[in-house]
Parts: C-alpha cells; structure tokens; sequence
C-alpha cells in the first residue's frame, strides 16, 4: 500500500496538482485565465464521456454494469441521506442539504484521476462505470431540493408565526423550476452528449479522434490539476471560510467511510477490482462543479463558502493524494 | 447633435450561474437589453476565481428609465430575500439616445 | 444517398454539432468562454492554411486548379449579383448588399468539415481549392461594397431632396477605408498565411506540425462545433431576430441552388468529384465569421441580426447536416 | 493627500469589430488613454455571444475633460447617425490626478 | 422593499501585476470584498495588451462607505507617488443593502 | 550561415512569428484573446520544464552542466552591471536599472525556439540548460533591486535637501516584500516545478506526457510566436514609446556583444557546441515576462514602455530572426 501511495504521489497529473497547491499557498501572483480553466473543464468531459462511450459499444452492458450502476445509484441516495441526518443536527439546515448533495454526487475530476491510476497499473474497468457516474448527479440533487423544500416550510410555519409580514418575499423555486436547472446543467449536458457520441461513433470516427481524446489526455489532466491545485491552495492560505470542526471532520471522514461502504457492495454484488476501486471514487468523491452550481440556484440559503469549499479544498485533495491509493490497496488487499 | 437624455445605469453582481435566472427577469420585465462581463472577486462567501463554472461571477449592466428601474430592484430584492447573493446599485447616466428606429422588416424591438 | 447522410450523421464532429444546438435549445446555461472559441477559430484557420500551402507545395497548380480558382472567382462574383437583384426588390437594400455579400463569400468551417467528409470516404482533392476558397473572400466583400454605396447615393439624393439638413451626418466610409478593413481582416490574414508558410516550409517543419494541425484536427473541429451548435441553438431559442419569411426560404434555397450551379460548372470545366463537391459547398455555404466581421464596419446600415442570423443559424446547419452528403451524392451520381 | 480632480468617465459599448474605428476616432481629438473589457449581451439585433469576431462586444472605458467629451460625443453621435451600433454614455468622476509628470527622456506623453 | 443606501463605488485601473499589492492594502483597511475584472488599453506607457502577464491590467471595483474610501484614496495617491501606474476613480451609488446577515457558524465575515 | 539563417528563416514557428509581425504592422484588428497566450505561456514553460527535468534525469549533471551553470549565473551578474554603468550616465537611473535586470535575465520562449533550432539540426544540448536559464532570472532581479535603492536612497538625500515634505511619501518597499515578489513569481514557479516534476516523473509518467509535451509542442510554439509578433508588431506600429538612440542602439548591439561574451566563456571552460549556442542565447536574450512583472512592483518609478518595449518589441524579434542562426554560425565556425 505505501508503495502504491507513493507510486501515485510520483504520478505527474498528481505532482502538478501538488505543484499548483505550493504556488497557492505561498500566495504568488499566478494569474490562470479562467477561459482556460473552463476549456479543460470541458475538454476532460467530453475525453471522459467518448471513452466511456467507446467502451460501453465495445463492451456492452453486462449484468455486474448494471449491479454496479445500481449500486452507485445507491450510494447516491444514501450518502445526502445520511449526511443530511447527522449535519443537520449541528449545523445550518440549508448548508446540511447543500452539503448532503455535494456528497452524495461526484467529482469528474477525482473519476478521470482513478481512472489513470487504474490503467497505469493495468487494472480493467468498464465503460458502465462512467454511466454509474453520470446518473449519481441526479438523485443526489434531487433529494437536497426535497430536504432544502422541507426545511424551508418547516421555518416558514416558524416565521409565519413569529413575523407574518416577512412571508410575502417568500417564493422558493417551483420544483420544476429545479429539475430544469439540475437537468440543463451545462457540465452534465456536455458529459452525456459525449457519451452518447462515443457510443455511436464508428470505430473510424473514434479512431480519428484519439490523439485528441487519449493523446494529449494526460497532459490536460495535468495541467487542470494544476490548476485546482492552486485554486485549492488560494482557499487555504486565503482561510477566509472559517469552517465548524464538525464540518472539518466530515470532509476527511465520510470519503473513506462512504469508500468502505462502496467496497463491501462492490464484494457483495461481485464487482472486480476496477469496477469497486471506481465505485468507491464515485461514492466518496464530492462534486464541486455542477452541484455547486446548481444548489447555489436551488438552495440559495446555503453558503457555498461551506459546500464549495469542503468539496473542492478539503475532499478533493484528501482523494487525490490520499483516496485513490487507500481504497485501491483495501481492494487489493481484499480481492482475490 | 441630438439632445443627451437622463437614464439609470444598473449594475448587478452575480454568480454566473444566475445570469440565466436575472437575464428572464429582466425579460419579464420588458427588458431585452443588456451587456455582461466576466469577473472574479471575493466577499463574504470567500474568493470567486471564476475558474469553475461553480466559482464564477459576471457582472451585468443595464440601462432603463427611471420607472423600469424601480421594477427591477424590487425583483433583486426579492432575489436578495430567498437567499441569492447578488449585489444591485444604480447610478445617473447620461446618454445618446439610439438612433430613432426605422422600421423595418424582419428584426424584433427590444427596451 | 441516404446511407451516405446518415453516415455522415454519426461522423463525431457532426454529432457534436447536434448536441451543441440541443443543449442551446434546451436553453442551458452552458458559458463556453469566449477565448476559447477564438483560440478554435485561429486554431482551425491555421489548420487549414498549413494543409493546403503542403497540399500546394507538393501538388502543384495544375491547368484543373486554375479552373477551379477561376469558377470559384465566377461564383464569388455571380452570387452576390442575383441575390441582391432578388432580395432588394422586397427587403431593405441594405441588408439585401449584406447579404449577399454573406453568400457571395464562403464558411471555412463547413468547408473544413466538407474535406473531412471527403477524406473519410477516400475522395480527392487539391490544396488549390483552399486557394480558391481564399480568393473568394475579398470579390464578395468589394461587390457589397459597391452595392451599398450605390444604394447609400441614390438614398441621399432622395433625401436631400426632403430633409436637407439630415445629409450633414452624412458621410460614408470612404472606399480606401473599406478596403483597408477587408483586406486587413485578421482571421483572411492568418489564413493567407498558414496557406503560404505551409507552402514554404520544408518537408521537416510539416512533420514536425503534423501532430498539431492533423493528429488533434477532428477533436478540435469537433469541440469548435459543439460551441458552434450551441450558438445556433440560442440563436434559434431566442428567437429574437423574426426573419422575414423570403429570408428564410433564401437561407434554405440559395444552398443547394448554388451547389447545383457549380456542380454543372464543375462537371463542364472537367474537375474531379472532390474539387466539385467542394466547390459546391464554398459556392453555397456563407460567411458568418469574415464577412459579418467586415461588412458590420463597411455597411452599418445593415442589420446584423438579418444576415448573421441567416448565414449561422439556418444557413450552416443547413450545410452541416444536409448540403454535405446530398452535394456528395449528386456528385457521385453524376461523375463517372 | 493631493487633491481630487473632476472628470468624466465615457462608457462605450461597441461590436468588437468597431474598437479600432472608436480608438482612432479618439485619437483624432488627442485622446490615446483608454481601457477596454470584453463584454457579451444583448439587444435589438439579438445575442452577441463574443464567441465569434463578428460576434463580440467590447465596452471602451474613457476618463477625459468635459470640453473633449463634448467632441468626442459628437463624433459618437456621427456614428450613431451613418448606422453604427454603439451605445455612448458618461458620467462625473472624481480621480486621484496623475503624478506630476518629471519629464524623462524616451517615453511620448498621452491624455 | 428595503430601503436603498447611498455608498461609494472605488474603481482602480492597475497593472495586474499589482493586484495582489492593491487586495492587500485594501485587506489592510478592513475591506475584504471587491470585483475585478481583466482589461487591456493603452495610456502613456503604451499599449498594454493583456496578453502577457507583464502586459496586463484589471479594473478592480470596490463598493464602500465614504469613511473608508477616504482611507483608501490616501493608500493610493502613496502608490501613485511611490511611481505605481495606477488610475483611482470614485462615484457615489444607490445600493440595495445586503440581506441583514443572521449569524451562522462556518464563514466568516467580511465588509 | 547565410544557409543557416535562411533555413532559420523557413522554419514554420520563425515564419509565423513574421506572419504576426505583419499582421500588426498592418493594423489589422485581429483580435488574440489573452487568456489564450496566457494559456501558451503556461504550456510552453510546462512543456520546457518537464523536457529539462526529464533530460536532466537521464543524463545526470555533468561537471560540463555545473560549469554551464556557473557561467550562466556569471552572466546574469555581470550583464545587468557593465548595463547599469553604461546606461545611467545617459538615461533615467531607474530604467536604467530596471533595463539592466531585464537584459540580465533570459527569454524562456527565445530559449525553446533555440532548442528547436539545435533539434532540427541533430546537435544536442544538456537538460542542465534549463536549469541554467531558471538559475538566471534571480540574480539578474536582485541586482536590479539593489542598484534601485541604491538610486533611491541617493535620490531620497537630494531630495529631502530641497522639498523636505515630499520625503513622507517616499516609502519604498523592503527588501522582504520585494524577495517575495521575485521569488513567487508564478512563470517562475511553474518552470521550476515543471522542471522537477520531469525530473521525479518515472518514465511511464514521461511517456504518457509525450503526445503533449513533445507532439503538439511544434504547433503551440508557432502559434505563441504568431501571437507575440502580432504583439511586436502592433508595439512598432503604434510607435508610442519613442525610444532615445542609446537604447535603440542598446537593443540591438548588447544582444550579439553579450553573445560573444557567452561563446568565449563557453569554449574557455569546454562546453559542447549546442550547450555554447544556448549560453549565448541566455546571456543575449532579455526577459519580456517574468522580469517587467516583478520589475513593476519591484522599481515602480521605471517606466515599462522602455524596458518591456525594448526586451520585447526589438531584442526579441532581432534574436529570433537573426541572433540564433549567428550565434550558431559562429559556434559552428570556431567549434571544431
Ligand atoms: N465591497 C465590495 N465591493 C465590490 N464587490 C464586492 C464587494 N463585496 C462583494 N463583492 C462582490 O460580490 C461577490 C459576492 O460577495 P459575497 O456574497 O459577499 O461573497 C464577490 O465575489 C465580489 O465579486
Ligand atoms: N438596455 C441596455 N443596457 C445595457 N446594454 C445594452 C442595452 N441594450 C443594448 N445593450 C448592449 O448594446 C449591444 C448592442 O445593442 P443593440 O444595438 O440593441 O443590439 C448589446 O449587445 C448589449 O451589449
Ligand atoms: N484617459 C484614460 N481613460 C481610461 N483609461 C485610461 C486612460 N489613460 C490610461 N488609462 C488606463 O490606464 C492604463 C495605464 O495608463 P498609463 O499609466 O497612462 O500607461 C492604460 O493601459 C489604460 O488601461
Ligand atoms: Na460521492
Ligand atoms: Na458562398
Ligand atoms: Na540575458
């Protein structure tokens, strides 16, 4: 495992992140445009949803794709639940929601990361896991509109009670006002679309766009992890978003707990390796673009100075550095 | 010249995720008008790179009388009381008034 | 011919177009930065220029490439003349010169994607055809020139008559500026000068570009049309540019009307099929990048919503989807 | 402290494709200091997205003295009356005056 | 509608090489929000592109009550005489005053 | 070498970097996004670092390398001296200063189109360069900043003599503050690290990078070259900063002097021919990135339509076009 651990740590994409966290911590004036940021946002999608496409059309759908999409689909009902349960009870209702939709979906970013440390050490997995990606989105923010709708009437009674002239200003979002955000949101749209494309695709089609989709990958892969990085990096030493330890702890405890729990499904509905390592990345990974983007319109109470930040400066690095090789070791460890 | 006419310029400070969500309120409001930039900055919610979509703000303007503008700011009000971190402030402009409109075929007429 | 549509439907790029006005249609908030659809454009334009100076360099200019510049050229000069006949008579004879101008001109982008039709069906073609579409730029720009001029002076007499103090402001480009402006246009001048370094540099410099500008073409093609898509999808979702209904059976009719002209052009000066189905797209496919650019300086009276709106939003899709594989198929039908 | 000086900050907004026309306009009444941003909008002639040349819009910022304001909204007003479209508007400012320029050998002096 | 505040809007034209220096100082002064945007121009040190780092400009804005904005026009006229190029302009402004904040813990609070 | 600088003169990335120039002697309004060449920049100094560090891991450093470096730092001493005392007889002390540290230091992009140079010619080159060029930019700036205070506290005197209220304002930075700045410079973190990460990197690491690193690498720098000759060109034809005769004078002769210097020290302590080109180009090219940044926080009272308008506007173009073939010439001529 230390191997394995150290192995990743020499991995150029996660050495540039680790660069890019250096430079944002010493505070230096590096100025990334945030046009480039975008474009290897959206590059890394459509690499990612036209490799999984191409898999799944050569690939197919077997039954254990369907166990595993089924299995993410219920980690992601599980974990907002869960998180929901035990934030709520100490914290801001509305940040709990948001907090519990950050964590039951996904970081592409995290995926595609796994993904490479896989290959590297050629361990197989299957083009359905990144179907189990894409649909983890949904159900997880579905679930924290439903909660954040909940908390909401609860407090209106209370407030209605207490101030009723506050009331009238009080028009939350109609659920389909909701769905259609978390359902047109861009990022996802793109992911999709790719997939699909690199589903249908001729193997001529596919073939012709390999140097751009696997060629350069790894190099984009890195430069965007140098990127988060000295996002990451800004965040910390910037320290302007005072977290409750509370929220500290969840943000390094749930990914290998959610991982563990992922593990033991993938063993009992009898995953191999790849696939489980994979489910374990999708359940303990937070987003921190599309949910992000989507609760700061559907659950506005929320401050995304506490979602945002534990997805991306605080969850997002403990799975890079720490995560990927952690859960593949208790894998291994595991597996026959 | 022509005469300098008096308008309100609004200026609106969003995340970029709520562009969309203002740009159909101004819409409601008869408001087709309206020019954005990308921006960064940072507040009470922490720095906003604009390096994710999820991270990013824009800045909106619009010019609008006086009567479009009262409208308009009961709306970000509104926004402002749900939750949504927008910021709102207007200024006097003064401004050369568009060139009057010929009509002609097959261009629609917006504020 | 209807295989030949439908696979041209599954070619990635294509499909990235679909998905793109889809996602604009859906009304997304999707934000692709706008240095990145520069970065393409540039990227593409230079792209092209290197192929065709490489294609030139080793091709030559045979007595067929001549003809082929010079029915071009013919074209170039012919389309905007009846298109302004036909649509001054009904609509504003500013946008009537705009638009011709627009469709006497010539997409790179559809052409681009014309030459990856043709090369994933192994069909021929000269670098010369890149001359071509070169050269037909600045005769559609200078004729719409000339146009509004013409108009601009018959309208001043009319006024002059009626409301002589209106004529002060009154005072148009003069036509040096105007032709500084068409002839200094950015994206012409980088296009003319991949075509010419291309052609100078030797054999070594082109291979060492060869993973730039050919093996990362189609992804990047295929990223610059799903922005493109996406623009076309707003564009039609919002609706805001009701066009006149002659307009629009012009968007839809001077394609494949053009197309059919130069195809007999073609087939009677002796072109090969590939040189005749590409000059069929550059005689129907019209300018939403250089012209508008150009004619937006050089005839502020027309109204950019009309023209633009044509030549990207209906025009483009039009050729993308449909005018590709049925200007192919006629070709294949008709040569031997 | 030094004291603040008055001034008047002119906002353009302009197809990206006028820029050079605008900034040699100004340069003709001495003005060569200015700023641009890149903007996206709205408007009467639909979308301008900024993802194409032929698409884009940039907002001209120029801080100058009343009497060459006066020009230079005559000029814009030119440009309104032959069809361009650009929105002209100003504002009072008050600025921090520049730096006592010492003369230096090697760098020509602008507005 | 809540009622509307009367502010200051603090516009600077810096360098953006000297960003960091300005968010500083202004750090210094208690004010932690602000909004920049990237820019290019020209002035009398010549064009400035945007297009390298050492040729790049943002246009900082900084919303703040006129007790603070007198503190921070002292910091900047010191830039300025320091030999800093950087421009410093204010307007007042009519503001929509944030939500009232009701505390909660995770964030802190900036001006 | 006429043959050489001709040849210099077809290579793609030189001919487009011409295409530029033209471009913005024309006054064409093309229009560069500048996140994209800030995108370049950021490749281009990745891409470098990592060759360097992964050369360096393979090739170790030879007592040659730690002899290339010394005389590399030696030149960034002594070049930003022998400036400083010719220029501040003549010009302003504070440019002076700010030229002397910006001749001291290197162009990073001068550099790689040097090692393109030597690559297209079979001659080799040590990785040990590019630590060389990193190890340059910080004397050179340091330098700088101290004849700056010494200026200073010189000027300070003179002038608490006549205008006793003035003093107040004048509060430099300290020397700290300004270190830091240096030392934080993001280009200069992103080489280093880059360079480091190629040296950690295993080679599995490398070869995943080759596509973006190496494959691609051609293209960019052609692309970055057309962007910075648009930027040259623009520079002249705007003719703003009319520079005094000495410093035209400076521009052009202190490039080829510095370069002679470099050979003679080079063949003195045994260098290999490619290593001694590279010297050369070190010591005879000026930074146009990293030091007018610092420089502009750093010595604030220099004005940067001198220094940058010098290192970028005429040293630059001259080296590229003209200095790498004759440096080369003269290497090749005296090597044996
Ligand atoms: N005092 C201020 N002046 C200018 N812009 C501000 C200020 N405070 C906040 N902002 C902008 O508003 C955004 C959201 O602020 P906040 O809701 O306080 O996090 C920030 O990212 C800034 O762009
Ligand atoms: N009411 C408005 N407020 C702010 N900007 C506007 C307004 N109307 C138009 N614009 C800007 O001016 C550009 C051209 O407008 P138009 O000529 O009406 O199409 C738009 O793309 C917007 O950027
Ligand atoms: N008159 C002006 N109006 C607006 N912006 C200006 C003006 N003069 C200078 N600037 C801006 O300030 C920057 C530095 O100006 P300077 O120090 O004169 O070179 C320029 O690049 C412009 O962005
Ligand atoms: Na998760
Ligand atoms: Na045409
Ligand atoms: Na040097």
């Amino acid at each position: 495992m230390i191997g394995s651990a150290a192995s990743n740590l020499l991995d150029p994409a996660v050495l540039f992140f680790v660069l890019g966290a250096g430079i944002g911590l010493l505070r230096s004036n590096l100025e990334i445009p945030s046009a480039l940021a975008r474009f290897l946002t959206l590059y890394l999608l459509i690499a990612l949803g036209l490799k999984g496409g191409a898999a799944l059309s050569t690939g197919g759908l077997p039954a254990e794709g369907i166990l595993a999409i089924g299995a993410a689909m219920g980690m992601a009902t599980f974990v907002p639940a869960y998180a929901f349960y035990l934030l709520s009870r100490r914290i801001d209702p509305f940040d709990s929601a948001a907090i519990a939709a950050t964590y039951g979906s996904v970081s592409a970013v995290t995926f595609i990361t796994a993904q490479q440390f896989l290959t590297a050490r050629d361990v197989d997995f299957g083009g359905y896991m990144t179907v189990a990606m894409v649909l983890m989105e949904t159900p997880a923010i579905i679930m924290a509109v439903f909660l954040a709708t909940m908390v909401r009437s609860r407090q209106a009674v209370a407030k209605a009670a207490s101030a009723p002239e506050y009331d009238e200003a009080f028009e939350p979002l109609s659920t389909r006002e909701v769905l259609r955000e978390a359902l047109t949101d861009g990022a996802q749209l793109v992911l999709i679309g790719s997939l699909v494309i690199g589903y249908l695709a001729g193997t001529e089609g596919k073939e012709e766009l390999l140097p751009f989709t696997s060629g350069i990958f790894k190099g984009m892969l890195a430069f965007f992890l140098l990127e988060m990085g000295l996002l990451v990096g800004r965040q910390i030493s910037e320290g302007r978003a005072k977290l409750d330890k509370a929220l500290f702890a969840f943000s390094f405890l749930s990914p290998p707990v959610n991982a563990a729990i992922a593990l033991v499904l993938a063993y009992m509905i009898g995953l191999q390796v790849g696939d489980a390592v994979l489910l374990a990345i999708l359940a303990s990974s937070a987003s921190y673009i599309v949910v992000p983007a989507v609760v700061r319109y559907a659950i506005p109470e929320a401050r995304p100075g506490v979602y945002f930040t534990m997805a991306l400066g605080l969850t997002f690095p403990f799975n890079i550095l720490i995560g990927i090789p952690l859960y593949f070791a208790a894998a291994e460890y595991v597996w026959p | 010249m022509r005469e300098i006419e008096n308008k309100k310029l609004l200026t609106i400070i969003a995340p970029g995720e709520l562009q969309r969500m203002v740009v159909e309120q101004l819409k409601k409001r008869g408001i087709g008008g309206y020019t954005v930039v990308a921006a960064s900055g940072a507040g009470t919610s922490g720095l906003r790179s604009g390096m994710l979509v999820s991270d990013s703000s824009v800045i909106l303007y619009v010019i609008m009388s006086e009567e479009r503008l009262r409208e308009v700011l009961v709306d970000m009000d509104q926004f402002m009381s749900r939750g949504y971190r927008v910021k709102a402030f207007y200024q006097d402009i003064s401004i050369l008034p568009r060139k009057e409109a010929k009509p002609k075929s097959g261009e629609a007429v917006t504020d």
